[in-house]
């Protein structure tokens, strides 16, 4: 089994317009900014992206944004020091935006990787972002039932991958990056260091099942 | 009358961290406690983008981009730490396993609701973050702000007017002029910033303060 | 009737597991059908207790208790394996990222429901294990079994009456006399195990095949 | 921080009768033997167990049952080759069984300890053991709404461990051992190997806050 491919461009090579894609990364750890580099060159547009962030300055995300590539943003928390291209786009009602508590937004990937049909979270109860959804009471508790989301794509980063897709990430790199490639149904990984060995079994942290290809990208940014 | 330095308000704070407690320190001001929890307390720091155990900053020319907090400042491990990925992070948060979290706030009401992720601006797109699932995660939430707005408008309130972020979740609040517990019966004084009269800090309020 | 051996059948199965394919071979006979992939295919097995690449058999004297496969039999690792913690081992199932799953059967009925987890005999505690996962998770169900039970009576059934596992789960089945396809018309014939007529396994079936 | 304790005995002081026990372990790996035999010898009953199964031959569970300490087995497969001590009791009706489909005992666990309120499974929908259980058919698919499973303690059996509770795990051990660690109020590793120095980072697999105590406890069965 071998799911290295030689380049970027060719790891998102299947990414069609309107296609949804959960983009990994929190602040400045674990984005994949040599793929979200590929897609823009590759030129797909429509894009839904599933985030923490929306984009700071004028890379990763921000890029995307700023090329007129993205219809609707789901994420936590789209201000950021920076975020001019989101902003810009927002303002200019050229984009929809879907704000997730960031637990829930975990909780929903997941979900969708794990066959989850939904979950009761006390998140969010009583708030403006459970408005409109279903909520109970449980012992006196307050919870609203969240659904899965799933993705077409993930876009991945992580710092050492195998043939076999297996990833291994570096310090906060890992934050959406593991549970991203459960609930996308084509998961990309830019990989630090690809390595033709076996990585150890015990030190995977992200299972090649659920990475589809795997590409060497050696910039730490 | 007298006001707490921020750098006296994150100290008050950290006075009442105890040793061997979990806490996560909310963005902006909260990030500052931890600089001043007293001499033989061992505190784990927790930060939602997944490590447990955040050390002091690095060395300049050791930053690492990937290693960061929520706040984005650059960060070492402590001993005993360990990353995790972001839907283990926020179990960890939602499941109750940490004990403290300080954060702080536009408005916090006499019921204990807190209002610290929007205002009624709409001008700007609404950005939550990770700060409903701590406020229903974490058994002490402590806030940490300024008793009053710029104008002087009071920020402790019968009832929030801004989009809440948590129903009935704040346990304390820790002012440059004050610190109040919320109990069943509204704020309790727990004390008052040196040389304060409850009488001057109750005029600065909206919510009573029970003494 | 000409009847499959045990080994014939595991071979049977084998020869439709697709090169790079992702497995779980159910407790029992399918344990067996790993042992006759054809050579140059790269089968991934997973296993519920929590490893994805399961290896062959470790020579005697090298087992070790904590290396095992949901059968408890001992196993080692192949290339490119990792190991996981139950939940997120059946995650992997739930979430229907694994292709195939090989399951023993009681009874299977022609809409794809399978029983094979109870038996109507009130005797036994009832336990089910990870069938019930595997077969809501996992797109491709083979089932694998005897056509009949030992007295002939049939086990491809219109309804079933024992407990169900799943319902509409089951792909194809793989008998001694038979390979058949769950399809929205009911059982259709893939295959006769040699010298069998259609007529002679209808006999022994209770549900209609269709041709 | 320091949560090593130097006795079994120590370790499992905490428990009373009546208490609710979630305990490691799947086949042969992972079972936390040295805490079960501390447990028996500490005398709490009334007990009951959340595990896999329900042990077999004489020793772990089946240990605690034999000693007719265990009032509820709570499991997904309480018959193994050689559990008679299970089948003594539940043919005597001596004790109340609970079955739960492997994978829905798992996330009801996971729940627990992730603050999940309830959750929809499409496992087990339309069985036995969904009767009297809320259901929904979400896009043509049935699911089970099922609640999270909370203990008082978990047992645990881990590889290595440091002082502030951090562990990792060899091979098939880890199983039940890291969900349950964070579904139960207070969880007690046994260790084959307990370091003073933290283990690295990266190589966590239980992040030491889920766990109470450590003991060290060196034989591998």
């Amino acid at each position: 089994m071998d799911k290295r491919v030689n380049t970027l461009a060719e790891a998102v090579a299947p990414i069609q317009d309107g296609a949804s894609i959960m983009i990994g990364g929190f602040g400045s750890s674990g984005i994949p900014f040599g793929l979200i580099d590929a897609l823009l060159e590759h030129g797909a547009g429509e894009l839904t992206v599933i985030s923490n962030n929306a984009g700071a300055g004028e890379t990763g995300i921000a890029k995307l944004l700023k090329g007129g590539r993205v219809a609707k943003v789901i994420c936590s928390y789209p201000r950021s020091p920076g975020s001019i291209w989101f902003e810009k786009r927002y303002e200019a009602d050229e984009i929809e935006l879907e704000v997730v508590p960031q637990g829930t937004l975990a909780e929903r990937i997941r979900a969708a990787g794990a066959g989850i049909g939904g979950f009761l979270t006390p998140t969010g109860y009583g708030t403006l972002l459970a408005e409109g959804k279903e909520t109970r009471v449980i012992d006196g508790r307050g919870y609203v039932m969240e659904a899965p989301l799933h993705a077409d794509f993930a876009l991945l980063r992580a710092e050492r991958g195998d043939p076999w897709g297996n990833l291994s990430y570096h310090g906060t790199a890992r934050n959406f990056n593991p549970v991203m490639a459960t609930g996308a149904r084509h998961s990309i990984a830019e990989v630090r260091h690809v390595s033709s060995d076996p990585l150890a079994p015990e030190s995977v942290v992200t299972p090649g099942i659920f990475v589809q290809s795997v590409v060497e990208y050696g910039v730490r940014p | 009358m007298n006001r707490l330095s921020d750098s006296a308000l994150a100290a008050r704070v950290a006075f009442d961290i105890p040793d061997g407690a979990y806490v996560n320190l909310g963005i902006g001001k909260p990030t500052h406690v931890s600089a001043y929890v007293p001499e033989g307390r061992e505190v784990i720091y927790h930060s939602e983008n997944g490590i447990l155990g955040v050390g002091p900053t690095p060395p300049e020319g050791e930053e690492d981009v990937e290693m960061i907090d929520a706040s984005k400042r650059y960060i070492t491990t402590a001993p005993g730490a360990s990353f995790f990925e972001h839907s283990d992070s926020f179990a960890m948060m939602r499941g109750g396993h940490l004990d403290i979290a300080v954060l702080g706030a536009y408005q916090v009401a006499e019921n204990g609701d807190l209002a610290n992720w929007a205002t009624l601006d709409q001008k700007f797109p609404p950005a939550v973050g990770g700060a409903m699932d701590l406020v229903v995660g974490v058994p002490k939430i402590f806030v940490m702000m300024q008793h009053t707005n710029r104008d002087g408008s009071p920020k402790l309130l019968r009832k929030c007017t801004y989009p809440l972020t948590g129903l009935g979740v704040v346990s304390r609040v820790y002012t440059d002029l004050a610190v109040l517990d919320v109990t069943s019966e509204g704020f309790r004084l727990v004390e008052l910033t040196k040389g304060n009269s409850l009488t001057d800090v109750q005029a600065v309020t909206e919510a009573t303060i029970h003494a």
